[in-house]
């Protein structure tokens, strides 16, 4: 025990980081089967339904599969390079993570615990750089694999990336405006205004007293320039696979493909967190503090998903279904259940709860986008990049900081 | 309220007008416009001068001295200051009355003589810019300006003598007055400098009121008065055509009869006797310069005469007597008596301009004929310029009761009574006197008398029109009137001439009873000897003449002495020689050129060396900016890397 | 020998590790690498400085903007392994002499000078970013727009550069 | 606590290997990394000395020495890519006329 306390600074934020990346990576294993199972019930398919119920088995297989698949190295590539690429992607990827506070600190044991790795007072321009470098995985893995689509690839994706982060840069700056700081915890802390709940987000911005300057124009630039960010539908021109095969990752296979993979959905995830601090109050809950009720909403939540989990287990005649599933709904309605009795805990997960619900809202949207909409041209993507995206977010900030500028005086 | 003395400038200014509009404008312009600008110009300034002259005399009445004024600065630079100053005292009245009287009549006449040449506005344009720069020269008030003037109107004498610059003898002719009056000019900017150096200044009034101040030089001392005189007056006999700078005169010829008239007899070869009688002041001062200005002038009128008894060419006998009379003028400056100078100044000035003006009536007549062996028997073709002619002629010779006759008498008289050999200079001067009128009557025989030796039928004597005749009569009748003004002192009275330059010369020496009787006997020795001219010509040329082959001493007359071939051979062909072997091959070619040319090739092989640095490879660039890098930085360093010689840098 | 110090041996040999291999590496494509390198560790020496925001911008600038464009047009030419001429015979032979004597001078001045340096802030008091940003907008006003203009002309440069003619 | 002499003397030994690639790299855009390096080490040096003064002022100068890197790049990369369209060549000691 003193051991533990003596070298807590060395052993917390490892423990941090290990349950950090489990949990991470098995969300972008699931959020490949959501992506798909959405996707294909947009398209009025199935989807993933063999391995598992409701394919849910599927990410294992997948990652097994990666797991065992050939590695070939293509003839004459750019060794460094091509080694280095994936591992860069997914390094940064996760990197990127660890700025991010997932909830208000949480007291145990009498300590108390803050919900992020590194605790910055810049977390925001560390996210930035981290976003910046990312390019290098995309750039290099194109260059390095000796192929033209992958260098189209390539080339596309740097030239988009550099285009957007100006955007994405840009666009936050309203919210750095009215915040006045870098740090994600003090952005998040500044949207917290008891009496309004969700009036108080950045994204419709009311203060304390009352007047406001909504971000929404800042945040549908961050929300667009992040997608074009993470190559993801709309602006997956880096990967598409009806002109360049499939773009930079052409040449790579089994795990190398997958920390590509994994960065993207990783990079996902980063996005949705930061959408969710900057503009919609991170774990705040968007009812007034006032309403302790709804305090409860978590367990109201999860009490039905776990009895409907056990119902709907119940259908299979095997192994899964007679025990898995009921198992976890149990535990589910259990954890619920749990929140109600003992209020101390719901109230530590209150900020948590909220906060995931809104990343996941957006991890939705990402996916749903990209069942609804085309890709973009080549030179439509520079030119909404340079001509539209760019001026109103530096028109947004001109407003943002005019607004502030007046309610100084 | 004097309001043309005030702007005293006017009187210039109107003929610089006048050679603006023409040279400018008047290339297009029909002759009429031209004649009404420069007549208009000259005209007007005459009258305005006239008018200036009446409230100068008013001015004077009230307060005695010379009227000065300064318009504008010209020149300041330290303590000298050369401004645009003019002045107008009596000397300056008769001048101004004489230049712009004669240039007026001599620019109607022109209207008729240059009817039929070319390059008319050129000549008006010419014309009037000699006038702006004449009267520059006689309103001037200090040496600078009048300097301005005096080399203003050598550039126009070069450019009227020039003016047919298709004659190669006429540009010569030019090139020759231009350079011999650069000889004297020469002098007369050393006589300045050494002015300027004495008395800080170059005003009139200042050097002249410092001078009478000092006490003069003793006879054959050459102090700096005298040689400051001498400088001056070897100006003036560059100006005005004295032995040894004589030279251009007779050249002159080359130009425009007018222009003769005007230039080279009236106005501007009187500027030297204008000059030196201006600065008497310094002149009295220094005996040497006086004596050595009378015996020049002496001896030039004598020499000139001799020369001019021979030539043939009726402008060459009137350009040598315009020498010799010119003389006369200097023996009379030189002789103490600067009033009768001037007087015969202004005499000289009508009866030159009419003989030469008559002559160009001649010429004009036997349409450009010159010589006189091919002339003769026109007396009765051309009556008025005739009878001007005659009238020049016993002017000139000095029968009373003509102008010349009082002023010549009264300069006789003064060198009579130089105490310097002055029977010397009187003798002298009356044989040239004698010769005068021997030349002049000569000239009227050979031309007016005698049988015609000349073509009737090509060509076709006729009288000038009437604006040629009519400055004519004019001009004899000041040729004849013009000395009356001394006519009372013959009877005891006063010469009023004399007395009206008093002011500026101080009073004319008494010369009481005795000077009196004497100055009759001259006055009959004078006439005589013009008589005596006279009669030898009449004999020489009245039966049937033919021109004989000159030898002898005729031959050594006709050729000047070979004056001009002298020269040629002792100052012209040397000076030509070593500008070509020397200054040209020597030090134009191989000093200038060397040099202009050395340094391009060196300059060149400095290129082709450099260049080699400027290989393109950037690399090689790379590291000369790392050369001036180490360079800078060994400059910003040096004091700290080296504290022995700066001391610990902290 | 403080974590600070080790930590800044280490970046300080990443970062002369780096400019070795941006020298030595004959591809372009890994020279830019090295570079990349060589930034990030001088990001962490602002850092461990205390200057954040510099940082920061030294990533984001350096390395996500400026070094991604070397990557873009290395990429773009296709620049491939640099052939070793030696047509310059004076970088061949006077190139290293000088560039020892630059670096001689300016460690010869440090180490003069060095004495006359005040002792560092204590470790860890970070210039907060406002300061920075006060300072930039007060005193540094007029070059900071001018800057501006600069990068304007650096637009519009490029743009001139890009188009073809035609 | 580090002290100030060592971040100057890192600044110029980079300065250092930035002159040795500037003169000894062919290719046009090592080149032009070299002149980025040695900017680098001349913001070290300025933040080193601005940390030691303790005052602001050098950081503001590494932030307009990054814009100004920035804008060179921009135009020099343009001009680069000129070259090297119309040379065929990137290598500096090729591209040694200023006319073809």
């Amino acid at each position: 025990m003193s051991l533990l306390t003596q070298y807590a600074f060395l052993i917390v934020p490892i423990v941090k980081v290990a349950v950090l990346i489990l949990i991470v990576l098995t969300v972008d294993a699931y959020l490949t089967w959501i992506e798909r199972k959405v996707v294909a019930h947009i398209q009025s398919r199935w989807g993933p339904h063999r391995v598992g119920p409701h394919g849910l088995l599927q990410p294992l297989a997948d990652g097994v599969k990666f797991i065992f698949k050939e590695d070939p190295l293509p003839a004459n590539v750019d060794k460094v390079a091509y080694f280095l690429a994936p591992f860069l992607a997914l390094m940064l990827a996760l990197t990127s993570l660890a700025v991010i506070p997932f909830g208000p600190d949480i007291p145990v044991l009498g300590h108390r615990l803050t919900l992020s790795v590194a605790d910055v007072n810049i977390s925001l321009l560390v996210l930035f750089s981290i976003t910046a470098l990312a390019v290098y995985g995309v750039a290099l893995a194109g260059w390095a694999s000796n192929n033209k689509y992958s260098l189209l690839g390539g080339l596309r994706s740097s030239a988009q990336m550099i285009s957007y982060e100006l955007a994405l840069t840009l666009s936050v700056v309203g919210v750095l405006l009215v915040a006045g700081s870098f740090s994600l915890r003090e952005i998040i802390e500044h949207q917290a205004n008891g009496h309004l709940g969700l009036l108080g987000w950045n994204i419709f911005g009311f203060t304390k007293d009352g007047v406001g300057f909504t971000q929404i124009i800042g945040f549908f630039c961050f929300y667009i320039a992040a997608i074009a960010e993470t190559n993801r539908v709309p602006f997956d021109l880096p990967e598409a696979e009806s002109e360049l095969v499939a773009g930079f990752h052409t040449e790579y296979a089994s795990m190398k493909f997958a920390m590509f993979f994994i960065a993207e959905y990783t990079s996902m995830i980063t996005i949705s967190c930061l959408a969710t601090i900057l503009f919609f109050g991170g774990w705040l809950s968007p009812f007034p503090a006032s309403w302790t009720l709804t305090h409860y909403v978590p367990s109201l939540l999860l009490i039905p998903l776990g009895l409907w989990v056990i119902f709907d287990g119940l259908r299979y005649e095997n192994i899964f279904g007679r025990i898995v599933l009921p198992g976890v709904g149990v535990v589910l309605a259990a954890i619920g259940a749990g929140l109600i009795v003992f209020p101390a805990v719901n109230d530590a997960i209150q900020g948590v709860f909220w906060f995931l619900t809104k990343v996941f809202t957006f991890l939705f949207i990402y996916v749903w986008m990209r069942g609804t909409l085309p890709r973009f041209r080549y030179d439509q993507l520079m030119s909404f990049g340079w001509k539209f995206l760019l001026p109103v977010s530096i028109a947004n900030v001109v407003l943002t900081s005019a607004v502030v500028l007046w309610r100084m005086h | 309220m004097r309001p043309i003395l005030e702007n005293l400038w006017i009187i210039p200014l109107l003929p610089l007008l006048g050679c603006a509009l023409n040279g400018l404008l008047g290339a297009k312009w029909p002759k009429k416009t031209v004649d009404a600008v420069a007549l208009g110009s000259t005209g007007l300034s005459f009258v305005l001068a006239i008018e200036a002259v009446r409230e100068f005399l008013g001015y004077y009445q009230s307060n005695y001295h010379a009227f000065v004024k300064p318009f504008f600065d010209w020149i300041v630079a330290g303590n000298f200051r050369a401004g645009f100053d003019l002045q107008m005292d009596q000397l300056t009245v008769v001048m101004v009355l004489v230049v712009t009287g004669v240039g007026f009549l001599i620019h109607i006449y022109s209207t008729g003589y240059m009817a039929h040449e070319g390059g008319y506005y050129r000549f008006f344009s010419y014309l009037n810019l000699f006038m702006f720069f004449m009267l520059i020269l006689v309103l001037a008030a200090n040496f600078a300006l009048l300097f301005v003037g005096w080399e203003g109107v050598g550039l126009c004498s070069y450019l009227l003598i020039g003016f047919y610059f298709l004659r190669k003898s006429a540009t010569n002719a030019g090139n020759k007055a231009f350079i011999v009056n650069r000889i004297g000019d020469f002098g007369f900017m050393l006589g300045m400098f050494l002015l300027f150096r004495t008395f800080h200044s170059l005003d009139f009034a200042a050097v002249f009121d410092a001078t009478s101040k000092l006490p003069p030089d003793a006879m054959g001392q050459f102090g700096t008065l005298t040689i400051a005189s001498l400088l001056l007056f070897m100006g003036a006999t560059g100006k005005s055509a004295q032995i040894p700078l004589y030279v251009w005169l007779p050249d002159a010829m080359e130009g425009p009869t007018p222009v003769s008239a005007l230039i080279h007899a009236a106005t501007m070869v009187t500027a030297g006797v204008y000059m030196v009688a201006r600065s008497h002041v310094l002149f009295t001062h220094a005996p040497t310069a006086m004596y050595v200005v009378a015996i020049v002038g002496c001896a030039t009128a004598f020499f000139a005469a001799t020369i001019g008894l021979v030539q043939s060419d009726i402008k060459k006998v009137l350009a040598y007597s315009t020498v010799s009379q010119l003389g006369y003028m200097f023996l009379g400056c030189g002789v103490g008596a600067f009033g009768a100078g001037i007087f015969h100044l202004m005499t000289h000035a009508f009866f030159k301009a009419l003989l030469f003006l008559a002559a160009g009536s001649v010429i004009h007549a036997m349409s450009g004929e010159q010589d006189m062996w091919g002339m003769g028997g026109l007396a009765s073709k051309i009556k008025v310029t005739f009878w001007c002619m005659l009238f020049g002629t016993i002017a000139i010779a000095g029968f009373p009761p003509f102008a010349a006759f009082f002023s010549k008498d009264s300069i006789l008289f003064s060198a009579y009574n130089y105490e310097h050999n002055g029977k010397a200079l009187y003798t002298v001067g009356l044989l040239a006197a004698v010769m005068t009128s021997f030349y002049m009557f000569r000239l009227i025989w050979l031309t007016f008398f005698t049988e015609k030796r000349y073509d009737e039928h090509h060509v076709h004597v006729h009288e000038s029109p009437l604006n040629m005749t009519v400055p004519l009569m004019i001009l004899a009748f000041l040729s004849l009137t013009g000395g009356w003004f001394a006519l009372p002192a013959l009877f005891g009275g006063k010469d009023y001439f004399a007395e009206f330059l008093a002011p500026v010369f101080g009073a004319a020496e008494a010369g009481g009873e005795a000077g009196q009787s004497l100055e009759h006997t001259l006055s009959i020795v004078a006439v005589v000897a013009a008589a005596i001219g006279l009669l030898v010509a009449w004999r020489m040329y009245t039966k049937k003449v033919k021109r004989r082959p000159s030898q002898g001493l005729h031959k050594v007359l006709y050729n000047k002495y070979y004056v001009d071939e002298l020269y040629h051979a002792v100052v012209v062909g040397p000076l030509v020689w070593l500008s070509r072997n020397v200054f040209w091959k020597v030090v134009d070619v191989g000093l200038v050129d060397g040099t202009v040319n050395g340094i391009a090739s060196g300059s060149r092989a400095v290129g082709d060396t450099v260049r080699q640095t400027q290989s393109g490879n950037t690399r090689s660039y790379a590291v000369w900016v790392l050369v001036g890098a180490i360079v800078v930085l060994a400059i910003i360093f040096w004091p700290i890397l080296h504290p022995a010689l700066f001391g610990e840098v902290r | 020998m403080t974590g600070a110090l080790v930590i800044f041996f280490a970046l300080a040999a990443l970062a002369v590790v780096g400019s070795v291999s941006l020298i030595l590496q004959r591809e372009p494509i890994h020279s830019a690498l090295s570079l990349i390198v060589v930034m990030v560790a001088l990001a962490g020496l602002y850092l461990l400085m205390g200057a954040e925001f510099v940082a920061a911008v030294q990533i984001i600038v350096y390395g996500g903007a400026i070094m991604v464009l070397f990557v873009f047009v290395i990429m773009l030419l296709n620049a491939g392994e640099e052939e070793r001429t030696n047509f310059s015979k004076l970088a061949t032979f006077a190139g290293i002499p000088l560039a020892l004597a630059v670096t001689g001078f300016i460690a010869a001045a440090i180490a003069h000078s060095s004495a006359s340096l005040p002792a560092p802030e204590p470790s860890g008091a970070l210039t907060s970013t406002k300061t920075l940003s006060m300072l930039l907008f007060s005193d540094f006003v007029y070059p900071f727009e001018l800057t501006s203009f600069l990068i304007l002309v650096a637009i519009l440069g490029a743009i001139v550069l890009a188009q073809r003619e035609n | 606590m580090v002290p100030t002499n060592y971040y100057l003397i890192l600044s110029a030994i980079l300065f250092g290997l930035g002159i040795v690639a500037f003169v000894f790299k062919r290719n046009v855009i090592a080149i032009f990394m070299a002149i980025e390096l040695m900017l680098n080490a001349v913001n070290l040096a300025f933040v080193a000395f601005s940390q030691s003064f303790g005052k602001v002022d050098g950081e503001v100068f590494v932030l307009f020495v990054i814009v100004v890197a920035a804008a060179e790049a921009t135009v020099g990369l343009g001009i680069i890519i000129l070259t090297a369209r119309n040379r065929r060549s990137l290598n500096v000691e090729r591209v040694d006329l200023l006319k073809l």
